[in-house]
């Protein structure tokens, strides 16, 4: 996470600090224009549920896709020209480097545009943005996903993380809730996933339907049912607000510590490097800071959620 | 107001084409016409059954009454440039939703006479009344006004 | 009694009764040049409620959607001639509820201009004083001290208006002013000849230069008693896209045309957004015009009858333009 | 988004002056137009074939066709790209026939404009969404708002056909105006003889329900399913038990005004309208009965051989469902004591209306068809008709013709000599003559050569009383001199008006009317019985003056209308409505206000809170809600805003 | 570096020399309204005013500024093409904008050089954020040339937030107003540029002037009223956080957003995009944290949705989250937002109340001359004798 704190570099910089292309990390987030997306070429369009699609799309500079790189959790803007730009959770695996992909709910109006999109549409992309999880922190935990709708977005990168670090980590655990068995996203690696002896993956919907097979309640109820044993658990919690209420609520009751309990943030954003002033909660912005927060740290903040 | 380059002037930085040069005065005007489906469009359609002839500078954009169309339409035309906004839909009693063209009298006339405040000549925009049957009226609608309009020539570099 | 004692008992007793949970009334501010919006809860403060003709806001919006909280809070609230016909025009739209207002009208005799005052001083009006009814003294902060007539320095409206006794309240503070003879005079929009005098051209170039300084802070919505969308606002919208986010003169007057429009029939020109606009664009040339055509076509004031319907919300098949 | 455009050339329609196969080449430059072709005749079989193709092959998911009118053929092209899977919806007519070729000569001119035309085609195609027809079921069950000879031919029309109707009448009787008439015109055929029967085959006819003295309070639903909150008059007399035998009637002591007399002679404080009433009961008119005036008398109630009489009855009110409506609320005769002082307002005993002459004239009427002086009971030897009271006349704001005046003065004037003798003088001030009827003219003819029947063309300016006579003073303008005739008798051929209760009527069921309270026909010419509030439909005098014979056809004429709704078992509504996106609304309720046909409703969300919707079913897609949103949170399907302002904006896009 | 003197009658003057490579912009009036605006000869700056109604930020961070320009094309589709091939495929060009012309701002006020100072930190790539190109290319474009207050206004607080009126933090040249003309002290490279280029028009300064200045300087520092001791704000801030007094302090603003327009340090913004047919444009545009759609998601949900959360936000951001980040505050004591509100919401009020320690409430009123207006009156002191780097 960046060091907000450190008031560290008081001289003001200058365009000669700022070296186009520089490769050390901090010099790689001051380079260049931050402002200019990047182009991408439309590849793949998965219609993932009636108002979810997933796109797949390669930068059409060669070069920037090879040197792509993303950690799980970090999020990009993904544009459309002539009507803008909004915030998605990189969805693709953190090691595949033919695309970058992002799972998009049809909500607004740059929703609705990308939703238009066909294959061979340009975009515009300036990823990745925020921090990720800290995974090599993790490493040797269980780590427990809970998620709903749309949140499965916002941890799809992370749980292919864990996926293909399976050895890294004691236990994958994943608990996915929707409204209706159409709401799934990622239906073709449910599938998969179900048939994984390593992956403990519960679903369910809200309400009976028929030929359902697996659980039917609310996530936080079924949370609860699981009764998952916090020691060595990281919870990570992603799903409308309500959901994530509720489903706190559980964590708390099955004694979940908040500093175990991580969520991702959404918050309308902009600018999407920490200078618009749109994402924060108190001092922190959720563009640069998270939106990867665990709930110890969302605790100090005012209750602007 | 601070910068006057072509970042915080309006409209002309969108396109990048260069806006004073262009358009020389003799330039045909352009006027946008915003019609009712059921009455004026037909009207148009009668008109065009008929090989009535018209001006070429018309641009109809159709829509379903002539309540539905927000007189901030022509505004809005004027702000990016037109030279006239001719809008025209059922007489009063033939609303097709036999309401819709008693409201908007209303707020036509309020912005004709907020237009012509605004310093937009009232020969720029006018709404009127054509039925699907009245071809040759619509013939003398589009024809007068484009003539009005014509007279005065495009408009160029004005506020709205 | 004078009117600022007769407020300022009612809200003592009104507080002290839990008829109402806030008193609306107006304080001095900063230094005594300046009232402000004042919200009483504890009857101990009502002394702190003052009349004057400083007393310009319309704290009519400060009920309008953002009513204070709860949601069934009680509200008492002051209202001027002008401010009351704000009222009157929320009122005939039901978006209001009258049975959580206790209103008490101020009959007024005219409010001062102080955008007027201060340009007439070269240093800071740091005082202002009543010292008799139609005397304003002004004091600066260079120490100069003049006493003027007030009616040479009164907002632009004053001087003709019509209803400067509330056409809406509970409670009278004090006796009523005298009125015009409303069958007699018509509406006077004398002030507007000047600026209806120029060529199209001159109006263009007027409007392209008083539009070119807003700076699309929004004050003039959000004072606005009338609007009632200030948080939805159509100009900040990009769906639909009415009103593009740059500023510039067309697309700064475009957007006051929105506002003008949502307003007709509604707005009778009190003047709170010309006031509360922080670069001085006279709003009140678009205001007064829009309710001089509408007069024009309906002989219609907005906000004078409880029971009439702004003008644009319906139609009269009798209505005699177009053609 | 990938766009497909077809430039037509519609033979040498458009091609002959717009150069299509360069407008096709060109749309390839559009943005997100993938494909573009240039076919001689886009409706044709193979030019909507060619369409269909290119959905398939190119994948469009928009397509332009740049042809003619879309009142022409936008129904044929939503049918072609719905044939290849593509929501019809996704179309969009460009007009460069109507708007463009056929008024445009000049090639170069032509081609630029058309061009423009298809650029802003392309530029609303991009705003396109998919829409879904939403799907009703359709209750099949008719109301018919009042039973006079358009509501009766009507319900017939429709139980013959079987659906289940339910007449609403207002009077204790069906039958309306023309039960009271004594012959009609041209035929003189006895007008009781002809409705009666049918009267009675309404009561017992197994698909009619009667609900006479009852009156319509609320409406709500929309076409297919209106719900109807129906109140009926407490009568005081219990239905089910009165048999209609009359003994009551001959027995109460207190008189009341006989409304169905047209008020010549009084009834009885209870009272049975006429002998041939269907349902034939009786009903007490409580401000005039004398039990519920004083507390004593309760005669009637001794007298009822059936035990009938209940002076505890309540209104009650039903609640029934319908699929659609049928007004025939029918006329009220104007009322000229009030406007027309110098014809003595009512005050001269001997002038009396053209209604009350028929009540006169009727053998069941008051004097049993006596024709006499109201003053004195003599019998008149000197008749004098004045036309247009009440039509045709801007002075007292009744600018219309009220269609039957003058055919049921030449009748009355027949009448009159058939009744007082040959012998009698019978003039009629007449303006013009309006006999547009089969067989009418020949009527108005023999009236006046055979029966001697005088014609005078004339405005009468002044009726005073003289010795016993009616002075009737007007003017002769075809001899262009002044008259004065000394009448016994005259008799005032009243214009009639809408049904009293008409304007409310029509708010209730959310139709509009004119400022007479005339229900308006969703068009004049083409849909002459709709109304413009689906599944609402009009019969009889209520939506226009007219006479029987055009009652009746129009009765029919919207019964079949009625039929062709109801046979099908669902409706397809327009998606082409409002909808309200609440995120934004800000509850100020003006939509509600201007809509007209009430589709707009506070709806209540989970918070509590109220915001608007728009029902979909009743919304009509005018879009006048849209316009009036401040917010502009309400977009109209297929005319968003945004569409709106693109075309504006692709326009003037080299303005810019 | 040397101070010079600058007679009255030769400013026009010397802003000509400016104005030779750069563009000038200064107060003047306009229909009794002071504003920045650019100059040109024959315009009188207006320097009586003391504050210019909106803060010169506008200059250098755009109200709308276009950062990008794109366009769409359909690439052609080669003659005789068949089958895929015949499919037009779209590509986008962008061509990024930022131009920054030079500029010479000529007659702020320290406090107004102040706001530059912070939003520089923002903008700047400080403590390892983002650097924003479109802002630092217009500020090293951009000279100030600030002027002494003479007469403090009744909304100044300058001196409680660590400012003073004499400030030469962040300015190229300080002017101070002395009897017959200016002052003149360079103070950075840039600023000794703008002397040497001046030439004739300045002069070498008197004793008794410099000693006039610096008696001007003392004398409207102290003129300054304070306002209220920083000391505990941000904790204070922090503490009070749910308290509920801020609802009673946002119940009379209006949550219009003036307070952050006229600001010489709010610098939050929009980024929107413009389209019509191909070519369009992106942009930012000023927006502020009252407007109440600003924080609005799509769902509806809107995290700040009461105007006392934004209220809140603002204060709050201005005493606590940006010291937080940046170690310093983000109010330079103008008062513009005090005096161009509507309601004249006084933050001074605000901080007093809010950003007191919960357990000793606020002293009404004024508070005591507290010891950062003290220091401020010293440090006015200090710097006038000699020129201290910032
Ligand atoms: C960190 C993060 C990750 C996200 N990941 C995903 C994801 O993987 N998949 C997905 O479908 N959605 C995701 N969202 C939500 C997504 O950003 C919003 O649905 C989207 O911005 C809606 O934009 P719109 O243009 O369609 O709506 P409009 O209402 O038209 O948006 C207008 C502007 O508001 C902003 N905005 C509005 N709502 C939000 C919001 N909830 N979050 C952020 N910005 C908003 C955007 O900047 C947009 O430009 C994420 C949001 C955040 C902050
Ligand atoms: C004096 C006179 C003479 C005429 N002579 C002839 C003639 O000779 N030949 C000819 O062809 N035509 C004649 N006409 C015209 C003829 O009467 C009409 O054409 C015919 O009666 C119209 O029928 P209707 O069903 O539309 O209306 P009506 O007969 O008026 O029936 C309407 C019915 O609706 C009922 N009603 C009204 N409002 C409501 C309500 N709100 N709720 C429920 N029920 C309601 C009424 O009580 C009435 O029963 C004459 C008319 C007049 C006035
Ligand atoms: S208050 Fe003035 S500056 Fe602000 S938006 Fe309104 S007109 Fe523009
Ligand atoms: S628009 Fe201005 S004058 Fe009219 S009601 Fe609103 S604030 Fe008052
Ligand atoms: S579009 Fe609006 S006004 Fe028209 S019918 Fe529908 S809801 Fe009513
Ligand atoms: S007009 Fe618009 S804002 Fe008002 S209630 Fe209707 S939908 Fe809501
Ligand atoms: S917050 Fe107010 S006082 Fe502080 S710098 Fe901004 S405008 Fe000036
Ligand atoms: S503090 Fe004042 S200027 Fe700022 S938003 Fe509130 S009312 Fe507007």
């Amino acid at each position: 996470m960046a060091d907000t704190t450190s008031g560290a570099a008081k001289k003001r910089l200058t365009f000669a600090d700022v070296v186009p292309g520089a490769s050390t990390a901090k010099a790689g987030k001051l380079a260049g224009n931050s402002y200019v997306p990047e182009i991408a070429t439309v590849v793949e369009i998965i219609q993932e549920t009636p108002t979810i699609k997933t796109f797949r799309m390669r930068f059409d500079d060669p070069a920037v896709m090879e040197s792509f790189s993303f950690a799980p959790g970090q999020v990009g803007q993904l544009g459309v020209f002539g009507v803008g730009e909004s915030t998605f959770a990189i969805t693709s695996k953190p090691s595949e480097k033919e695309f970058i992909q992002f799972s998009v709910m049809r909500a607004g109006e740059v929703t609705q545009a990308l939703h238009k999109l066909s294959v061979g549409d340009k975009v515009g992309i300036r990823a990745p943005m925020g921090c990720g999880f800290p995974m090599d922190a993790w490493k040797g935990k269980k780590i427990l996903f809970v998620m709903g709708g749309i949140g499965s977005a916002a941890l799809k990168a992370t749980i292919e993380y864990c996926l293909e670090h399976r050895a890294d980590y004691q236990g994958v655990n994943i608990l996915y809730g929707a409204t209706h068995p159409t709401n799934f996203t990622y239906q073709y690696d449910i599938d998969e996933w179900q048939k994984r002896e390593d992956i403990d993956l519960t679903l369910t919907i809200d309400r009976e339907c028929d030929g359902w097979q697996c659980d039917v309640g609310m996530v936080p109820a079924v949370l609860e049912r699981m009764n998952p044993d916090p020691a060595n658990t990281i919870a990570i919690l992603c799903g409308p607000p309500i959901m994530i209420k509720f489903a706190l609520i559980s964590f708390m009751k099955l004694g979940f510590t908040p500093e175990q309990t991580y969520t991702t943030l959404e918050k309308r954003m902009k600018c999407g490097i920490g200078i618009c002033g749109r994402c924060n909660v108190g001092p922190k912005y959720v563009c640069v800071d998270g939106p990867v927060f665990s709930m110890a740290e969302l605790n100090e903040l005012p209750d602007e959620l | 107001m601070a910068e006057a380059t072509n970042n915080q002037a309006s409209g002309a930085a969108t396109t990048g084409a260069a806006p004073g040069g262009a358009g020389a005065p003799d330039r045909p005007v352009k006027v946008v016409g915003i019609v009712c489906n059921w009455c004026s469009y037909a009207g148009a359609d009668t008109a065009g059954v008929g090989r009535f002839k018209q001006p070429a500078n018309l641009r109809l954009i159709r829509v379903p009454c002539t309540g539905r169309i927000d007189p901030l339409f022509a505004l809005k035309a004027f702000e990016k440039g037109a030279d006239g906004v001719l809008i025209s839909g059922c007489h009063p009693g033939d609303c097709h939703y036999s309401e819709g063209n008693y409201y908007a009298r209303r707020k036509f006339e309020l912005a004709e006479r907020m237009i012509h405040h605004l310093g937009i000549p009232p020969e720029r925009f006018k709404w009127t009344w054509v039925s699907a049957s009245e071809g040759q009226r619509w013939q003398k609608v589009v024809t007068e006004f484009v003539a009005g309009v014509q007279k005065l020539g495009p408009r160029e570099g004005k506020a709205l | 009694m004078s009117r600022q004692d007769h407020i300022r008992e009612f809200a003592a007793n009104a507080l002290t009764e839990k008829r109402v949970d806030y008193f609306i009334g107006w304080k001095q501010g900063y230094n005594s040049s300046e009232m402000i919006p004042a919200f009483v809860t504890d009857p101990a403060e009502a002394d702190q409620l003052v009349w004057n003709p400083l007393c310009h806001h319309n704290l009519v919006t400060f009920i309008k959607r953002n009513m204070p909280e709860p949601a069934d809070a009680k509200v008492g609230l002051c209202v001027k001639g002008c401010d009351s016909r704000t009222l009157v025009a929320l009122l005939q739209e039901g978006l209001v509820d009258k049975d959580r207002l206790y209103v008490v009208g101020v009959p007024c005799d005219g409010i001062v201009d102080r955008r007027k005052l201060e340009k007439m001083f070269s240093s800071e009006i740091t005082e202002i004083e009543f010292p008799e009814r139609g005397k304003v003294k002004v004091t600066t902060r260079a120490g100069e001290t003049k006493e003027l007539d007030q009616k040479d320095v009164e907002l632009i409206g004053c001087a003709h208006c019509r209803y400067p006794n509330p056409l809406y309240s509970d409670n009278t503070a004090g006796p009523l002013e005298k009125e015009p003879d409303r069958e007699e005079t018509k509406p006077d929009w004398s002030a507007l000849e000047q600026y209806e005098s120029l060529s199209d051209d001159v109006k263009q170039a007027l409007l392209e230069k008083i539009y070119a300084t807003c700076i699309r802070c929004f004050a003039c919505i959000h004072v606005c008693p009338v609007c009632v969308c200030w948080d939805k606002c159509v100009n900040r919208s990009r769906q639909p896209e009415l009103v593009s986010q740059k500023v510039g003169p067309k697309e700064n007057l475009l957007f006051q045309m929105v506002h003008m429009f949502h307003v007709a029939g509604r707005c009778p020109s009190c003047g709170a957004c010309d006031r509360a606009c922080p670069v001085e664009i006279p709003l009140g040339l678009l205001h007064a015009k829009m309710n001089k055509e509408i007069y024009d076509m309906f002989g219609f004031e907005p906000g004078v009858k409880l029971d009439e319907k702004p003008v644009f919300q319906v139609f009269d098949l009798k209505d005699q333009f177009g053609d | 988004m990938r766009i497909g455009v077809f430039v037509c050339h519609c033979g040498s329609n458009i091609a002959g002056t717009v150069d299509v196969a360069e407008l096709a080449k060109r749309a390839l430059t559009l943005k997100d137009v993938v494909y573009s072709d240039h076919p001689m005749y886009t409706c044709s079989e193979p030019g909507q074939a060619g369409i269909q193709q290119a959905i398939k092959d190119k994948k469009l998911d928009r397509v332009v066709v740049s042809a003619c009118s879309p009142h022409m053929h936008e129904q044929t092209f939503r049918r072609t790209v719905e044939g290849a899977g593509m929501n019809p919806y996704l179309m969009e007519m460009a007009n460069i026939r109507e708007h463009c070729s056929w008024i445009h000569p000049d090639m170069a001119e032509g081609t630029e404009k058309a061009w423009e035309i298809i650029k802003m085609a392309v530029a609303k195609a991009r705003q396109l969404e998919p829409l879904y027809a939403n799907e009703v079921s359709v209750n099949k069950d008719v109301l018919i708002i009042g039973g006079g000879v358009a509501g009766i031919q009507a319900a017939l029309d429709l139980a013959d056909a079987g659906l289940k109707v339910t007449i609403v009448e207002k009077e204790t009787t069906i039958g309306g105006t023309m039960a009271k008439l004594d012959k009609t015109f041209p035929t003189i055929d006895c007008s009781a003889c002809i409705l009666t029967p049918r009267m009675v085959d309404c009561s017992q006819h197994e698909n009619i329900t009667l609900m006479t003295y009852s009156e319509v309070e609320k409406v709500s639903g929309y076409v297919g399913n209106f719900t109807v909150d129906i109140r009926r008059k407490a009568a005081m007399v219990d239905w089910n038990k009165c048999v209609g035998c009359d003994v009551c009637v001959q027995k109460c002591p207190a008189k009341a005004p006989n409304l169905f007399d047209e008020g010549l002679e009084p009834t009885k404080a209870i009272y049975i309208p006429f002998p041939q009433a269907v349902p034939k009961r009786a009903a007490i008119q409580v401000d005039y009965c004398r039990y519920f005036q004083t507390g004593k008398c309760k005669v009637c109630e001794r007298v009822c051989p059936a035990g009938a009489i209940d002076y505890e009855q309540k209104d009650t009110s039903v609640t029934k469902e319908f699929g659609a409506i049928v007004v025939a609320t029918g006329l009220e005769v104007f009322p000229w004591e009030e406007h027309y002082s110098e014809y003595g307002g009512g005050k001269i005993k001997d002038v009396i209306s053209g209604l009350q002459y028929e009540r006169m004239l009727n053998a069941s009427g008051p004097y049993g068809g006596h024709v006499r002086r109201m003053s004195d009971g003599a019998d008149p030897k000197t008749v004098v008709f004045i036309q247009c009271v009440g039509s045709r006349d801007e002075s007292v704001n009744r600018p219309y013709c009220s269609s039957v005046c003058c055919m049921y003065t030449a009748k009355q004037a027949l009448l009159t000599k058939d009744h007082c003798g040959m012998d009698t003088d019978v003039y009629v001030f007449y303006i013009d003559i309006r006999a547009t009827g089969k067989g009418y003219e020949e009527f108005i003819k023999r009236v006046q050569t055979e029966f001697g029947v005088k014609y005078v063309r004339g405005r009468v300016s002044k009726l005073y009383e003289q010795d016993g006579k009616v002075m009737v003073r007007g003017t002769d303008t075809l001899l262009g001199e002044q008259v004065e005739i000394p009448a016994d008798l005259v008799v005032l051929a009243s214009g009639i008006q809408p049904a009293d209760g008409a304007k409310q009527l029509a708010q209730t069921l959310n139709i509009s009317y004119d400022e007479f309270g005339f229900m308006k026909e969703g068009h004049p010419k083409l849909r002459p019985v709709e109304t413009n509030t689906a599944g609402v439909f009009l019969a009889g005098v209520c939506q226009a003056p007219k006479d029987i014979p055009a009652t009746v056809a129009q009765a029919s004429g919207t019964a079949s209308k009625v039929i062709g709704l109801l046979a099908k078992d669902k409706l397809k509504t327009s998606p082409q409505i409002a909808v309200v996106n609440q995120k934004n609304c800000v509850s100020c309720w003006k939509c509600i206000e201007v809509c007209p046909f009430s589709a707009p409703e506070k709806q209540e969300l989970r918070d509590g809170t109220y915001k608007s919707h728009v029902i979909e079913t009743v919304c009509q897609g005018c879009g006048i809600c849209v316009a009036t949103c401040p917010v502009n949170t309400i977009e109209l399907k297929g005319f968003t805003t945004d569409a709106i302002l693109d075309q504006i904006e692709e326009v003037l896009q080299s303005q810019l | 570096m040397a101070s010079k003197y600058l007679k009255s009658e030769q400013l026009p003057a010397f802003l000509e020399s400016l104005a030779k490579n750069a563009r000038v912009v200064a107060p003047f009036k306009r229909d009794g309204v002071t504003q920045y605006e650019p100059w040109q000869s024959g315009k009188d700056v207006e320097l009586d005013v003391l504050l210019a109604k909106q803060s010169p930020k506008e200059y250098v961070f755009l109200q709308t500024e276009t950062y990008l320009k794109f366009g769409y094309e359909m690439a052609p589709v080669p003659e005789g093409a068949e089958g895929e091939d015949a499919v037009p495929y779209e590509t986008v060009k962008v061509d990024p904008q930022n131009e920054a012309p030079k500029q010479v701002i000529f007659g702020l006020r320290p406090c107004d050089v102040r706001g530059f100072v912070q939003m520089d930190q923002v903008f700047g790539g400080y403590g390892g954020f983002y650097f924003d190109p479109l802002y630092n290319a217009r500020r090293e474009a951009t000279t100030l040339l600030a002027v002494t207050c003479r007469e403090p206004r009744s909304t100044c607080f300058c001196t409680s937030v660590g400012g003073c009126p004499s400030s030469r933090e962040g300015a190229d040249v300080l002017f101070t107003q002395i009897e017959g003309g200016f002052f003149v002290e360079p103070i950075t490279d840039k600023g000794e540029a703008i002397a040497e280029a001046a030439g004739a028009a300045l002069t070498d300064p008197t004793d008794t002037q410099a000693t006039e200045a610096n008696e001007a300087k003392l004398a409207s520092a102290t003129k300054v009223d304070p306002a209220f001791d920083l000391e505990g704000v941000r904790d204070a801030l922090h503490d009070n956080i749910a308290d509920k007094r801020w609802a009673d302090l946002a119940m009379r603003c209006v949550s219009c957003g003036t307070c952050t327009y006229v600001c010489p340090s709010c610098y939050c913004f929009s980024i929107n995009d413009s389209i019509v047919e191909t070519k369009g444009d992106r942009y930012r545009c000023w927006d502020n944290c009252f407007n109440p759609v600003y924080t609005e998601e799509t769902s509806g949900h809107n995290p700040r949705a009461k105007k006392m959360n934004r209220f809140r936000n603002r204060f709050s951001h201005k005493f606590w989250y940006y010291p937080d980040k940046y170690d310093s505050l983000l109010c330079s004591g103008c008062g513009r937002c005090i005096a161009n509100c509507p309601t004249r919401i006084d933050i001074r009020e605000v901080i007093r109340v809010m950003g007191a320690p919960k357990e000793a409430p606020a002293a009404s009123g004024a508070v005591a001359a507290s010891a950062a207006a003290a220091a401020a009156v010293a440090a006015a002191a200090d710097t006038t004798t000699e020129g201290k780097e910032a």
